[in-house]
């Protein structure tokens, strides 16, 4: 199956390097965003800055628990009752964090769209396809005429390589890469300038990972959209991504240019998740021991340092710095400067039992 | 001779109906021609009267497959025969027949009044008489009152005017059931098979009503039939009988003036609120003759009830007063024999032998047989789902007393009627609690039924000297030459206690103010006389 | 459309197919049941003292109680698939006559039990789950409790007290004032269609004057089940994949509650009423007796009053094949709603 | 009265149980620390429920000492009670026609009550447990007849069941008691069944059942205990639902009339039935006391059995919905620029050379927006 417009799909534009001039089309600083538990406030994001520029994609990745959906979600306020979001997504000269509900709610679709992982649950079964295109168009071009709706409907459906035959049919009628591709027919027949694809390929074979990536990559080399890509799968950052961001325990630990960050990485988690990604040329299973902490009680100091193995006494004590290296990656750590930890902090961490969390 | 079926209708809570009349306006409307507005003291004819009542099982409304209550009601006032009962009386009196006689004692000799048509306009003839009797025998329908013309050999219409009965044996209550629902003349030209029931819920009669609709439990609806010939006049235009499958919806109806009259079935507690709040309520509550007979059997041969002297201890200490007082707060009356006050040849037999209730005399009776020991272990059996939840009060009340006097250990216990109708005729209940409602107000009606040859409820009480006095009034013609049999037979009763009667039931209604002709129809017939109802 | 009627084809022969053994194994229930009962039908019904032997035993093989048990099974099973239900010993009547006749009083009773359950239950219901655990849920979940609760019988005295007696708001009792229905023709013996197919206004408000309150009391029952549903189906479904999806496309929360919250938690509420069908018709009984509606419940304390069981039996198998048969067409209707139903 | 059939906690894959090894103190502990949790509505309806039934229960177990007299007292000290009195005096609640005091009927009444609710669930649940085990673990034709059968009475009006089930064992010995326990018994059967057969099933599926058994253990025994772990989970719902609709059904068939006679026990429905003339009379107190207290316990149990199926059953469990707010950054992010790109991996300790734009001792100067503007164009407002 190709798409319609499918075009070389190896073609890449040019790397980051050349945009990086351009004004970002969506801008995050210190966001932070904290739910209410039993235990205590849980810092899902905590402190995240990124930028997407227009065309762009930004790879988010981490291991599950980490926040990155959370983040995706976030951005667009998309958020379960209770949750706070503090900081600022700076977006068309507006700070989302500020805006109300339903101002939010009118940017959605029209200017931030959001892509789910399972297509199969995210279409509501009562609905044709067509009422769900009706009802997005019509909430937010409210003077369009039927026929316009079907076009457009139609147009962004073709895009995707849905047929114009199936435009009545039941969501249940279509096979789940359909349906994702539906689903993103529907995030994109607004045009959103930014757009979240949250694991859009988790739930779905191979061959049809392959040709959902394609329409995202056709995606922002066609409207210029701006796109965060949350995946497990590094494989798809490597391909797909302009830039990667690496998310730690609500934190970014390291993030740049995804050439850049996967052909030399710098932070130790990083480096390890690297290492436990299974490619043909793997020897060895690699993991990483323990799990992600506890985001309600966070470890002290920088959050990784629990499950490092290059921790220093430092790591355990105080948050770590952002180091900006000279080929544009940002990574958190205390490793890269020893000027500015004592020599008893960079005495390696006394390796303690590694408390994981309980199994249940 | 065994009127079950007929104990079955008497069901009714030991109780009391109510009456009462009103007009009961609006709701009614345009339907419902009301009496309203007319201040005349003349019963206003074109009035509609509503009577509820509890009594709704009507069984069948073919003659033939019914002997109970309310199907007789309903017979009663749709049907002629060729006798009935006028309000008041207790001698049968010509209605279909010009006049009837005994030809001898085992030929009755009826003659067909003139022009006599069914609703429909045909007429009718002594053929319809025959055909009514001999389908009645010949369907012999087991929830029917065939069983009532046991004696009759054949019917016979010599010419269309006559009919004559040939009895198997002598028979001198035979009058008496001509006037009942077992004498009920229908028609023989097709609408009445010959052999089965009819099962339209339709009804072709010569009646002074015809019936308009019958909704089975809910409503019965009548209206004069113009082709009457007979002696009543009817007081009202429609008539409609109102089934209430509570008695307390039923009484809440009459105090809300939904129903002009309320008859039969409000319990103890129904009764006396009603009386209590009478004063300004609009309504009245109205006391008739009452002829129900309510009575504890003995099993003759089962223990400790074979013994003559705890059956005449259980006579000795009863208290029929208390009974009265405390449980049907005085809606009953006392009782001291099987045929009760109002119906001809009653005596106090009962009350003549033992006096009243005696605990010492009791002992007396107990100790003379050698059982004054301890106290007689025995179980008494009631009922509660044939005559009213209350009956439960009773037999406690009946506990009571019996413990009360020290002489008597009484275990209670109750099953369901037909499981009870079947264990008691098995013998396996020692005592047990039954009531009776009349076929016919003759005396023989209370006697034979329980003391023939162990009566029908099989107690296997069998004294050859009442088989032979039974015989012998049944015999007689002329019921008041019998009396002196009758008051032998009570006395007999007395002595031997195969059965204890308790009390006899008054007839209760309430009717909304204005009610006119309530009061004259609840005579001990029981039979309601649509037409006598009328409303001011 | 490009519904595949293919599909529900199949899925309506399969649920009939599956409907088959259910009430293979419903009528053997009842005929052992009923069989295993203490007494014999015939004497046990006619208590017969004035009935021969002969005439009882006539009675028992007219009825065929004296054959074996396994002939009258088949017989009994034969006669219900021509719908005949028997001949009640006690009334003489056939029981199919008994059901034409009294059954349309059960179906009004049932449907307006039904329909009050629904008006009330879906709207606090509805309002529950979307303000969940605000007081009007609390509040509603508790009512809910409650009216769970409160058995059949309380709540019609209560209200019979309450709003016909003290009030006189509602009539005491019945289907119609007396007289009134007596020229409605019995076309589908449901009075009140019958009245409307005549035009008779006057008699169908009397109906429904009538029906309110026995038909709230029965309501009352089941408006617990239908507010719990359907508030956690509300809730399920507002946090179900779909809404958060139609929220990240903007659609406006209004929309998304009502679309796709409501639409989508009302589903599997007609499922819901299938369930409550055999407790509609159970919780007849009790409202039937008390508001002396004439129905089939009421019709069967009567005939368990006299031990009429043929009659029983017959009007037992004819309930339990109603339940049966309408749990199937809600079944069906539901494939009809949902098109996931069908696979 | 009606089942509740919607959403009863049911029985979960073997991952949503304990496991069958844990000892059962533990087991317990789990099971009952969801009731100590429990919070908001359901904490309510639960505490509510306990109280009303503990009530109850002690009501009727020491009834003896609580009625003033039997339950079919109809005198004292040889004065026999008055008949229908209103309240006060030596008969608090009154008297009834039967001159029975109110008080004692409804009192013994919760003990009838209690002893036709017990026996209906004690057999209920040991016939439905038994029947799903056998069900489940031989499956085959018993299983789907089973299956078809308990269906079938679950389609069933429950209560037109229970009376004809009443008929049925109208003859059983031991009276009206166990005759109204048993009719009650057969309406209750198949829930218990579904969710023991359910239980069974999974469990013989469940590969630490086949690990068992190769290692030589009795399936038998395994699925026991799985069945057990699993059954002390969403029995408790069941039962206090069933025993709500125990109450209500003794109760209807003593509406109707088919339910136990007054000199046998006290039952309140009877004692209802017989109170509506009375009501009609002014006489509000021979009804009202037995209907409250009919409905107080049906309440009791349903309050009981609700509050912890909102415990036990995760996805109806409330979320507490808990406000944060999030404090104002305790210390700003720094951000360093260092000249050259360090090793590939680095090994421990072997820094790149830093150029360090802050003093690190000095956190607190540096702040945001001080940091250099990075030559790839990061953003200025760094930490803001």
């Amino acid at each position: 199956m190709t798409t319609a417009n499918g075009t070389d799909s190896t073609t890449r534009t040019g790397s980051g390097t050349s945009r990086d001039t351009t004004a970002p089309v969506l801008a995050a600083r210190d966001l932070r965003v904290w739910y209410g538990s039993e235990r205590g406030p849980v810092a899902a994001v905590d402190g995240v800055t990124f930028d997407v520029r227009p065309g762009e994609t930004l790879g988010l990745v981490g291991e599950s628990g980490c926040g990155k959906s959370t983040l995706g979600r976030g951005v667009l306020g998309l958020l379960p009752p209770g949750a706070a979001v503090d900081g600022e997504v700076r977006f068309a000269g507006k700070n989302l964090v500020d805006l109300s509900a339903r101002q939010l709610q009118q940017l959605r679709g029209p200017e931030l769209g959001l892509i789910f992982q399972e297509p199969m649950t995210r279409l509501n079964p009562l609905m044709r396809v067509s009422e769900h295109f009706e009802e997005a168009l019509r909430t937010h071009n409210g003077d369009l005429t039927k026929d316009e709706i079907r076009t457009r409907a139609l147009d962004a459906l073709r895009g995707m390589g849905i047929p114009a035959s199936r435009y009545e049919s039941f969501p249940h009628e279509f096979s789940g890469g359909m349906r994702q591709r539906i689903m993103i027919a529907l995030a994109l027949v607004l045009r959103p300038a930014f757009v979240v694809a949250d694991e859009p390929t988790t739930a779905l074979d191979v061959l049809v990972e392959a040709q959902i990536i394609q329409i995202l990559a056709d995606l922002r080399r066609n409207f210029d959209t701006a796109l965060v890509l949350i995946t497990h799968n590094l494989g798809i950052v490597a391909e797909a991504c302009d830039r990667v961001a690496v998310m730690y325990a609500g934190h970014i630990v390291e993030q740049g240019d995804a050439r850049e960050v996967f052909a030399n990485p710098q932070h130790p988690y990083t480096q390890a998740l690297m290492r436990s990604t299974i490619s043909l040329s793997t020897t060895g299973l690699h993991y990483i021991p323990g799990s992600p902490p506890d985001l309600a009680h966070p470890p002290a100091g920088c959050r990784f340092h629990p499950r490092c193995p290059k921790a220093m006494k430092v790591c355990a004590q105080e948050a770590p710095p952002e180091v900006l290296l000279p080929n544009g990656t940002r990574n958190t750590c205390w490793l890269p400067v020893p000027d500015m930890t004592t020599a008893d902090g960079r005495r390696p961490l006394e390796v303690e039992e590694i408390s994981v969390a309980d199994e249940a | 001779m065994a009127r079950t079926k007929r104990v079955i209708a008497a069901a009714a809570v030991g109780v009391i109906a109510v009456g009462s009349l009103a007009a009961c306006g609006e709701k009614k409307k345009d339907k419902t021609p009301t009496g309203g507005g007319s201040n005349s003291a003349a019963a206003n004819t074109g009035a509609t009267v509503i009577l509820g009542t509890t009594d709704s099982k009507v069984t069948s409304l073919d003659p033939a497959g019914a002997y109970d209550l309310p199907s007789w009601t309903i017979y009663w006032n749709t049907f002629q025969t060729l006798l009935y009962l006028p309000a008041g009386s207790t001698t049968p009196t010509p209605d279909a027949a010009e006049k009837c006689e005994w030809t001898n004692p085992k030929l009755y000799t009826c003659k067909l009044k003139d022009g006599l048509t069914f609703s429909d306009g045909s007429p009718l003839t002594s053929e319809d008489v025959k055909f009514s009797f001999d389908r009645m025998i010949a369907i012999n329908d087991p929830e029917g009152p065939a069983s009532l013309l046991e004696s009759l050999d054949k019917t016979e219409a010599p010419d269309a005017k006559t009919v004559t009965f040939s009895l198997k044996t002598e028979d001198a209550t035979l009058p008496h059931k001509l006037t009942t629902g077992v004498g009920a003349i229908v028609s023989s030209k097709g609408s009445y098979p010959k052999d089965k029931l009819r099962e339209d819920n339709k009804i072709l009669g010569s009646g002074p009503y015809v019936l308009d609709n019958y909704k089975a439990d809910q409503e019965a609806a009548f209206s004069v039939n113009a082709k009457y010939k007979g002696d009543a006049k009817a007081q009202n235009a429609k008539f409609v009988l109102k089934y209430y499958s509570e008695a307390s919806t039923l009484k809440q109806a009459i105090q809300k003036g939904d129903v002009d009259v309320a008859f039969r079935g409000l319990t103890p507690t129904d009764v006396k609120d009603l009386r209590d709040k009478s004063g300004n309520g609009g309504y009245s509550v109205i006391d008739g003759e009452g002829t129900e007979l309510r009575y504890v059997t003995f099993n003759v041969k089962t223990a400790p009830a074979d013994q003559k002297a705890v059956r005449q201890a259980i006579a000795q200490v009863v208290d029929r007063e208390a009974i009265a007082k405390n449980v049907y707060n005085d809606t009953v009356t006392p009782t001291y024999s099987m045929i009760p006050a109002g119906v001809q040849a009653h005596t106090d037999a009962f009350k003549e032998k033992y006096g009243a209730p005696d605990k010492n005399k009791a002992k007396a009776i107990l100790d003379a047989a050698g059982l004054g020991g301890s106290p007689v272990s025995i179980t008494l059996w009631y009922t509660p789902t044939r005559y009213g939840a209350v009956t439960a009060d009773e037999y406690i009340e009946l506990k009571r007393q019996l413990e009360g006097s020290g002489l008597f250990k009484v275990e209670l216990q109750s099953t369901e009627w037909q499981q009870y109708q079947t264990d008691y005729k098995a013998g396996k209940y020692p005592a047990f609690g039954l009531g009776w409602f009349p076929d016919f107000p003759d005396p023989d009606n209370y006697t034979a039924p329980f003391l023939y040859k162990g009566g029908y409820f099989k107690n296997n009480y069998d004294n050859p000297q009442l088989n032979e006095l039974i015989t012998k009034s049944q015999g007689q013609n002329d019921r008041k030459a019998a009396e002196p049999t009758f008051a032998e037979i009570q006395k007999i009763t007395a002595e031997d206690a195969p059965v204890l009667p308790l009390w006899q039931g008054k007839q209760i209604a309430a009717a909304r103010t204005g009610v006119t002709g309530m009061k004259e129809t609840m005579d001990p017939s029981y039979i309601i006389r649509f037409s006598m109802i009328g409303k001011k | 459309m490009s519904m595949k009627s293919g599909s529900l084809g199949r899925y309506i022969a399969m649920r009939v197919a599956l409907a088959i053994p259910m009430i293979f194994v419903l009528l053997t229930l009842v005929f052992v049941m009923l069989r295993v009962a203490p007494g014999d039908p015939i004497s046990a019904s006619s208590g017969g003292a004035k009935m021969s032997q002969e005439k009882i035993d006539e009675l028992r093989a007219a009825a065929g109680y004296d054959r074996p048990l396994i002939v009258q099974y088949g017989d009994y099973l034969a006669d219900v698939v021509r719908f005949d239900f028997g001949t009640s010993v006690s009334t003489n009547q056939q029981v199919s006559d008994v059901i034409l006749e009294k059954g349309g009083a059960t179906v009004t009773l049932a449907t307006g039990g039904l329909v009050f359950a629904l008006l009330l239950g879906i709207p606090v219901g509805l309002l529950a789950g979307r303000f969940r655990d605000s007081a009007f849920d609390v509040f509603a979940r508790l009512f809910g409790i409650i009216t769970y609760a409160a058995p059949v019988f309380v709540v019609g005295l209560l209200a019979q007290q309450l709003f016909a007696t003290k009030l006189g708001w509602f009539p005491l009792e019945g289907e119609t004032d007396p007289l009134i229905a007596n020229d409605i023709p019995a076309t589908t013996h449901i009075l009140i269609l019958d009245a409307i197919w005549v035009n008779d206004w006057e008699v169908v408000w009397n109906v429904l004057w009538h029906l309110i309150l026995p038909a709230a009391t029965l309501g009352l029952l089941i408006v617990g089940v239908f507010i719990r549903m359907v508030r956690v189906n509300l809730i399920q479904t507002l946090r179900g994949d779909y809404v958060e999806a139609a929220r990240a496309r903007g659609i406006r929360e209004r929309d998304v509650v009502v679309k796709h919250g409501f639409r989508n938690a009302l589903v599997p509420v007609i499922t819901v009423i299938g369930l409550q069908v055999a407790l509609l018709l159970g919780g007849s009984v009790l409202t039937e007796k008390t508001f002396n509606w004439p129905g089939l419940g009421k019709q069967l304390i009567e005939f368990l009053n006299s031990r009429d069981y043929v009659a029983v039996q017959g009007l037992v198998t004819f309930i339990a094949l109603v339940v049966v048969v309408i749990s199937m067409l809600i079944d069906i209707i539901n494939a009809l709603i949902d098109p996931r139903v069908r696979y | 009265m009606a089942n509740l059939p919607t959403e009863l906690v049911a029985p979960t894959g073997p991952a949503g149980t304990a496991a069958p090894k844990r000892a059962g103190r533990g087991r317990l502990r789990r099971t009952f620390a969801p009731i100590l949790e429990a919070h908001g509505l359901a904490r309510f309806m639960l505490w509510t429920g306990i109280a009303i039934t503990g009530f109850f229960v002690v009501i009727a177990v020491f009834a003896p000492w609580i009625a003033p007299y039997g339950y079919d007292a109809y005198e004292s000290g040889g004065e026999r009670f008055p008949k229908q009195e209103s309240p006060g005096g030596d008969h608090l609640f009154g008297t009834t026609v039967q001159n029975f005091d109110v008080l004692s009927r409804v009192v013994w009444g919760a003990r009838t009550a209690l002893e036709v609710m017990v026996l209906a669930v004690v057999f209920s649940l040991f016939i439905g447990v038994l029947l799903g085990l056998l069900s489940g673990y031989f499956g085959g034709w018993l299983d789907r007849i089973l299956v078809l059968v308990m269906d079938t009475l679950f389609a069933f009006p429950y209560l037109l069941l229970a009376i004809v089930a009443a008929f049925m064992f109208s003859d059983v010995p031991g009276g009206g008691i166990v005759t109204a326990a048993l009719a009650i018994t057969v309406v209750y059967i198949p829930q218990y069944f579904r969710v023991v057969r359910a239980s069974t099933l999974s469990a013989r599926e469940a590969t630490y059942v086949e690990a068992a058994r190769a290692m030589g253990a009795k399936p038998r025994t395994i699925i026991g205990r799985y069945v057990f772990s699993n059954v002390i989970q969403s029995v408790p719902v069941i039962t206090t639902l069933n025993a709500a609709d125990a109450i209500a059904t003794l109760a209807g068939l003593g509406f109707l009339g088919f339910g136990i006679q007054p000199t046998e026990a006290a039952e309140w429905g009877y004692d209802l039935q017989r109170a509506i003339p009375d009501l009609g009379a002014d006489m509000w107190w021979t009804a009202t006391f037995p209907g409250v207290a009919i409905v107080l316990a049906i309440l009791g149990f349903t309050l009981v059995g609700e509050g912890l199926n909102d415990v036990l059953n995760p996805s109806m469990r409330k979320r507490r919905i808990r406000t944060v707010v999030i404090p104002p950054i305790a210390k700003p992010r720094q951000v360093v620029t260092v000249a050259a790109m360090p090793a590939a991996v680095p090994a421990q300790g072997e820094a790149p050379a830093v150029e360090q734009t802050e003093d690190p001792a000095t956190p607190g100067a540096s702040e945001t927006g001080d940091a250099p503007a990075s030559a790839t164009g990061e953003p200025q407002e760094e930490g803001k």
